[in-house]
C-alpha cells in the first residue's frame, strides 16, 4: 500500500522531469532555463539532506492544520444543516471568506497574526477547509429517510445522532475527502510559507525561486511529492481500518 | 379515536386523486387492519394520519394520543449491534419488556448482529420491536411484517394483541386471511371512482385462546373481498 | 540570404509593472519611437514570477530587462544572452528607515539593527557584500526575511526595510510622512558596493540574426529614455506613465521619475544606457565570493557596448 | 435568492471591516497599517468604476476555468472508478499534481505556455478542480446496489450508465460542490493574475499590494465578494431547476 | 437443470452457519417455490445459485442457462419514467410483450410515473416485469411479489406461467396457500441443525384453466407445515 504509492509517485515525477528535458532537447534551451541531470543530481546531492528537515516541518503544520480544517468543516458543516437564517448565513460566510485569494487575505492576517506559527496554521486550514466543507454540507444536509423516519418520529432526533447518521451511511465518501485535502493542507502550508513564513520547505522553495534555481525546487517538489504520498497512504489505511471496523459492527 | 372526514388528496404532478373525499374511522382500541389493491392509497392514507403529508382537504381527527408509523423499508444506523440500539431508543420504563418482546419475535439469535446482516423478515421484526417499545397510543404498522413467514407472524400478532389490549393498531397487508383473523375492524380501501371510497368490515378478533369458527372466517374473507 | 532577414514585430518583457522605472520603455511605446523606425514593439509587462531571459530562450520575447545578478548566474548556466544597454547606474536598491528613531551615520551603525533582507534576493546579497567589505560579521545584526506586505516595518519591528528607492521609496516615504514620521535612506552605493542593476538584454542569436533589428531597437529606446528623462518632458513623460500605472497618483510619479533620472543619469555627462564594465565585474566578483555562481563567466564578454 | 446572498455577503463584509477598525482603535495602529474609513471611501469613489470590468474580466476567466474543471473532474472520477492499475494510477496522479503548490509550479507554467489566458484558465482549473475531484470520485466509486443490480446482472452495465446512476443518486452533493467550487475557480483565476497576468482583479491587487494600500485591496475584496456571491447564486438557483426537473421526472 | 450438492455456507464473522450439507435440485422446468422460516437462508441460498457469493463448499450444478435474480427492494433510476426504462432494457425480439406484460401486471396507470412515485406494491411489479423481459432461462424471484395483494399476485402467477411455459421460476414467498396452490414442487429449507436441511414437497401446480381440489391443496399446505 504504502510502496504503491511510492512508487507511483516516483513514476509519475520521473515521468515530469522527462517531459522537462524533452522540451529542453527539443527548444536547446540553456541551463539556467531547465537545470542539466547532472545539475539536478548535483544540487540533490547538496540540498536533500538540508530540505528533509524542512519538509517535515512543513508537514507537521499541515497536518495539524488538516486535521483543524477537518473540525473547522464539521462544525460549519452541522451549523449549515439548520435550514434557519443563522445556518444559511454560516454557510454564506464560508463561502465567502473561501473567495478570497489567500495572496489578497494573507497581509491582513500577517498584520493580525504575526508570521509566526498561527498564520501558517490557518493558511494552510484556510485552504484544505473547504473541500472538506463542500462535501460535509452536501453530505451532512441530505436525509437518510429511512433511517432517520423513527428518530424523528419518535422525537429522538438529536442533532449529533442526525450527523453521526448521515456520516456512517457516507463513510468512504468521507474518507475519500478526508485523506485528498490532506494534499491541500500541505499546498496551503507551503502557500503559507511561501507569502511570509521564514521557515518550511515553502520558504527554500521562494528563496530558490529568487535565485531562479529550478534545480532545487525539483528537488524540493520530489521531497514534497514524497511526504505527501507517505502521508496520504496513511491517512487511507486508517480510513480503511474505521471502515472495517465500523462494518464490522454493523 | 381516529376519524377522517371528507378526505381529499392528490400527489402533486399526478392527474387522478388518491382519495376523493374519503372518511373512515377507528372508535376503539384493538387491532384493526387496512385493506386494499396495491396501490390504491393505503401507506399515503397512513402517512395522512401520522401527519406525514400535507395538502389535503377534509379533516382528521386524533383523540387517541401519540401516532407511530413504521414501514417495512426502514433501516437501523449500521454503527452497533440491533440489541445495543434497542437497548438504547427503550424508554426506562418499557426495558423490562425487551426480552419478552424480542423473544416471541424469534429474534434472540439476532441482537448481536448488524443491522445490514439480516434476513428480511429479521429486520422487518426488528423494526417493528422497537416501535412497540415506544410509549404509542397508536401504531401503524405499514406492511411492517410483510417479509415474515405466516407462522412468526401469527406469533406476534398475539403476542402483540396480548402485551398491549388498550393499544390501538392498524394493521397494513396483504393477507385477507390474516386480517380477516386477527382484526377487529378491516378498513377497505377502495379507487377513488368508487363512492364510499372506503367500507368497514367487521373481521374476528382471533386472541389467544380464543377460536375462530372456519365458516366465520371464511364470510369474513369473502365480504372484504367483495367489497375490495 | 534567408537567415539575415531582419524582423520588425519583436516583443519586450520587462522586469517590472508598469511603473516610473520602465518610464523609457513606455514613453518610446506611446510616442512612437519604435513605429517611427519600422518596427513594431510589443512592451509586456513584468513581474515578480517573470523571468525575461527564461522567455528568450522560449522565444516568447526579443528584448527583456533583467537584473545583473539574474544575467550573471544565467550566464553562467549557458544562457545565450548577452546585455546591449545598462539601464540604472545606481542600483535603486536602498533601505528605507524613520530618520528620527534610527540613526545611520556610516556602516558601523547598522551594528545591533533589525535590518529587512529578501532571502534569496539581491538585496541579500548587496547587504552581505557591504558587511564583509567592512568585515562585520553577521552576528553583530539580525536579520528580517522580507515578503510582500511591509506591516513588520511600519509596526516598527523591522528597523531598515529594502525598496526601490525609485518606486516604493517614494510611496512608502510619503505614507510615513503623512503620518509625521521623517525617513530616511540607507544608500551601499555610498559605501563603494557597486551591483549592477536592471539592463536591457537580447540573445546572441539576435544580434547575429538580426543585427539590423537589434540595433534599430536598442538605439529608439536609448532616443526615447533620454526624452523622458529629460526634465523639459517632464509632464509629458509623467502623464504617459500614469497611463498605464493609474493606481500611482500624478505627484508621485513626478517625484519618483526625479529619483530615477538621478540614479540612471547622475550626471549631465552621463550617457544614458552606458555599461559600467567595472561596475559588472565587480557585481561578479561579489556573486563569486559569496559562492552565487561557482566559477567566473567573464561577464565582460557579454557586454555589447557598440552598435 | 439573489439578494439574500447579496445581504448576506454585504453584512460579513461590514462585520469584517468593523473587526479591523477595532484591531485598529485597540492596537492603536495608524493610517498606514489600516486605513481609515475616509480613506477607504475616498478610495472606494475613486477606483470603484475602474475595477469593475476587473472583475468582470477574472468573472469570466474563472467561469471558463469553473466549467473547465468540472469536465476534467468529471474525466478523472470516471477514470478511477476502475479498480484497475491505470485507475489508481491516474487517480495518485491527479493527487500529487494538487500536492504541489501553484505558487511553485505557476512560473513553469509561465515558461511553457507564455502569458496568455491558457495559463490564467489553467491555473484557475487546477486550484478548483480538485475539490470537486474529490467528491466526484467519493460519489462515482460508491456503488448503489439496489438500482444496479439489475443492469450488472443482465449485462446491460455501461460505464456510462454506472456514472449516470451514481451522479443522479448524489445529484444534492454534486450541486452543494460544483456551486461552492466557484469560488475557488474565483480564487484560482484572481492567483494566477496575481503571479503573472496583467489584466483582470488579482493584478489590480498585486499592484495595490507593492503600493502597500490596503483601502485598494479592500475594495478589491468587496467587488470579489458581490460578483462570486452573484455568480454562487446564479449555480444555486440553476442547480435548483435542474434538481426540480430530475425529480419531477423521476 | 439446477442442482445444489453437499452446499456449506457460513457467513464471515457469524457464529453458526447457515447451510450444513445442503443439497436440493430442480430438474424440470416450471413454477418451483423456495419456502421457510423468515431468516433460514432462502435469499442466501438464491445469491448463491445465482452466483452472487463465493466461499461456500459443495457444488452447484447449473444446466439451465442464463440465471436472473430478481429481488423486491431494487430500485429503478430516476431520471425517466418506468415505461420508458422498461422499453429501454427490453431487448427487441420482447418488445412485443411489452404491453402485455404491463396490463396484466395491473400497471397500465403506472407507466408515465417516475419509480419513486409509485406504491411499494407497484414497484414490485414493474421490477419484475423488467425481469420477465430479458431473455432468461431460470429466474429467481425473491419476494419479488410480497407487497402486492393476492388477486394481483394471483392474476401475475397465471400469466406468467401461460407466456413461459418452458422456463424455470423459482417463487420465494412467505404464503403457504399460494405456493402450494401454484408451484410444481416447493423446496422447504430447514435449520442448518436439522437433515437433511432440504425437502421438496409435490405442490397443486394450478394454472388459468386448470381447477384445484380443496382437499389436495389443504393436503400439500399440511404436509409443508410439517416438514417446515
Ligand atoms: N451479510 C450477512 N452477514 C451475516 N449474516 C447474514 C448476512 N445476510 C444474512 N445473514 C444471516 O443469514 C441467515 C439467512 O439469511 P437470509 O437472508 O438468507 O434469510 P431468508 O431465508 O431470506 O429470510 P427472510 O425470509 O427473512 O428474507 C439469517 O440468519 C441472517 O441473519
Ligand atoms: N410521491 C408520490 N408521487 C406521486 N404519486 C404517488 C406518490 N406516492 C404514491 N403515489 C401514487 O399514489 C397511489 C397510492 O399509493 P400508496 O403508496 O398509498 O399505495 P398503497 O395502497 O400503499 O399500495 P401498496 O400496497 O402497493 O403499497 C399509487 O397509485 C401511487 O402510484
Ligand atoms: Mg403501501
Ligand atoms: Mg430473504
Amino acid at each position: 500500500m504504502f510502496h504503491k504509492r511510492l512508487y507511483q509517485f516516483v513514476f509519475i515525477y520521473i515521468l515530469g522531469i522527462g517531459f522537462l528535458f524533452l522540451i529542453k532537447k527539443v527548444l536547446n534551451l540553456s541551463d539556467y532555463v531547465i537545470p542539466s541531470p547532472v545539475e539536478i543530481y548535483e544540487t540533490g546531492r547538496k540540498v536533500f539532506l538540508r530540505y528533509i528537515p524542512d519538509v517535515l516541518n512543513t508537514l507537521s503544520v499541515a497536518i495539524i492544520g488538516h486535521v483543524l480544517s477537518i473540525f473547522m468543516a464539521t462544525i460549519i458543516g452541522i451549523i449549515s444543516r439548520l435550514s434557519n437564517w443563522i445556518g444559511s448565513f454560516i454557510k454564506t460566510a464560508a463561502f465567502n471568506i473561501q473567495a478570497y485569494p489567500i495572496v489578497a487575505v494573507a497581509p491582513i492576517i500577517f498584520i493580525l497574526l504575526g508570521d509566526g506559527l498561527s498564520s501558517r496554521l490557518l493558511i494552510a486550514a484556510m485552504i484544505c477547509y473547504f473541500p472538506l466543507l463542500l462535501s460535509f454540507i452536501g453530505i451532512l444536509s441530505e436525509p437518510v429517510v429511512d433511517i432517520e423516519h423513527f428518530y424523528v418520529h419518535s422525537g429522538k432526533m438529536r442533532w449529533q445522532l442526525e450527523v453521526k447518521i448521515r456520516a456512517f451511511e457516507n463513510m468512504n465518501k468521507l474518507v475519500t475527502v478526508i485523506s485528498g485535502s490532506a494534499t491541500l493542507a500541505m499546498v496551503g502550508t507551503i502557500v503559507s510559507e511561501f507569502i511570509g513564513a521564514s521557515s518550511g520547505i515553502g520558504y527554500s522553495i521562494r528563496i530558490a525561486l529568487y535565485q531562479s534555481d529550478l534545480a532545487k525546487i525539483l528537488i524540493a517538489l520530489f521531497l514534497i511529492g514524497i511526504f505527501t504520498s507517505l502521508y496520504l497512504a496513511f491517512l487511507e489505511w486508517l480510513g480503511r481500518i474505521v471502515v472495517r471496523k465500523w462494518e464490522h459492527n454493523s | 379515536m381516529i376519524e377522517c372526514k371528507n378526505i381529499n388528496y392528490k400527489y402533486h404532478g399526478t392527474q387522478y386523486p388518491v382519495f376523493n373525499d374519503l372518511s373512515c374511522k377507528i372508535d376503539e382500541p384493538g387491532f384493526h387492519a387496512l385493506f386494499g389493491l396495491s396501490g390504491v392509497g393505503k401507506s399515503t392514507l397512513a402517512r395522512l394520519i401520522a401527519g406525514q403529508l400535507d395538502g389535503f382537504t377534509g379533516k382528521i381527527d386524533n383523540k387517541t394520543g401519540k401516532i407511530f408509523y413504521s414501514y417495512n423499508l426502514e433501516r437501523l444506523p449500521g454503527w452497533s449491534s440491533v440489541g445495543e440500539h434497542i437497548a438504547k431508543v427503550t424508554p426506562v420504563q418499557n426495558k423490562n419488556r425487551i426480552n419478552e418482546i424480542i423473544e416471541s419475535f424469534g429474534l434472540s439469535s439476532c441482537i448481536d448482529s448488524g443491522f445490514s446482516h439480516l434476513s428480511l423478515g429479521q429486520r422487518n421484526r426488528i423494526n417493528l420491536a422497537r416501535y412497540l417499545l415506544q410509549d404509542f397510543d397508536f401504531l401503524i404498522m405499514d406492511e411492517s411484517l410483510a417479509n415474515v413467514d405466516e407462522a412468526t407472524r401469527e406469533q406476534i400478532i398475539f403476542k402483540i394483541k396480548d402485551m398491549y389490549p388498550q393499544k390501538t393498531f392498524l394493521y397494513i397487508s396483504h393477507s385477507v386471511a390474516e386480517v380477516s383473523m386477527f382484526c377487529k375492524n378491516i378498513i377497505v380501501l377502495r379507487s377513488f371512482q368508487k363512492s364510499p371510497q372506503s367500507l368497514t368490515v367487521l373481521g374476528q378478533d382471533d386472541t389467544t385462546g380464543k377460536s375462530v369458527e372456519r365458516k366465520n372466517l371464511e364470510k369474513t374473507m369473502l365480504e372484504i373481498v367483495n367489497v375490495s | 540570404s534567408k537567415k539575415n532577414k531582419e524582423i520588425t514585430k519583436v516583443s519586450y518583457r520587462l522586469k517590472w509593472l508598469f511603473n516610473t522605472s520602465v518610464a523609457g520603455d513606455i514613453y518610446a511605446d506611446v510616442n512612437g519611437f519604435f513605429a517611427g523606425e519600422g518596427l513594431d514593439v510589443e512592451v509586456k509587462e513584468g513581474g515578480p514570477e517573470r523571468d525575461a531571459i527564461k522567455e528568450l530562450e522560449m522565444g516568447h520575447a526579443h528584448f527583456g530587462v533583467a537584473s545583473a545578478d539574474q544575467v550573471i548566474r544565467a550566464v553562467s548556466k549557458g544562457a545565450p544572452i548577452v546585455v546591449i544597454a545598462q539601464l540604472f547606474q545606481i542600483n535603486p536598491l536602498q533601505w528605507i528607515y524613520r530618520s528620527n528613531e534610527t540613526k545611520i551615520n556610516n556602516v558601523e551603525d547598522l551594528k545591533g539593527k533589525i535590518i529587512g533582507i529578501t532571502f534569496g534576493g539581491n538585496d541579500e546579497t548587496i547587504m552581505r557584500a557591504l558587511l564583509s567589505k567592512y568585515s562585520i560579521s553577521e552576528d553583530k545584526l539580525n536579520f528580517f526575511s522580507v515578503r510582500y506586505d511591509y506591516t513588520p516595518f511600519y509596526e516598527r519591528r523591522v528597523a531598515l526595510w529594502p525598496v526601490y528607492r525609485n518606486a516604493e521609496g517614494v510611496i512608502i516615504g510619503d505614507k510615513l510622512d503623512t503620518a509625521k514620521e521623517p525617513v530616511s535612506f540607507f544608500d551601499p552605493n555610498n559605501y563603494g558596493i557597486h551591483f549592477v542593476a536592471n539592463s536591457v538584454i537580447t540573445t546572441q542569436n539576435m544580434i547575429k540574426q538580426h543585427p539590423e533589428t537589434v540595433k534599430i531597437f536598442i538605439t529608439a529606446l536609448i532616443k526615447a529614455w533620454n526624452e523622458a528623462l529629460n526634465p523639459a518632458n517632464s509632464d509629458k513623460t509623467v502623464e504617459a506613465i500614469h497611463k498605464v500605472d493609474k493606481d500611482t497618483p500624478l505627484d508621485i510619479i513626478r517625484r519618483q521619475l526625479d529619483i530615477t533620472r538621478q540614479l540612471m543619469k547622475p550626471t549631465d555627462k552621463t550617457v544614458f544606457g552606458s555599461i559600467d564594465v567595472n561596475a559588472w565585474k565587480e557585481t561578479e566578483r561579489i556573486m563569486i565570493e559569496q559562492k552565487l555562481i561557482s566559477a567566473p563567466v567573464n561577464i565582460e564578454k557579454r557586454l555589447r557596448k557598440e552598435f
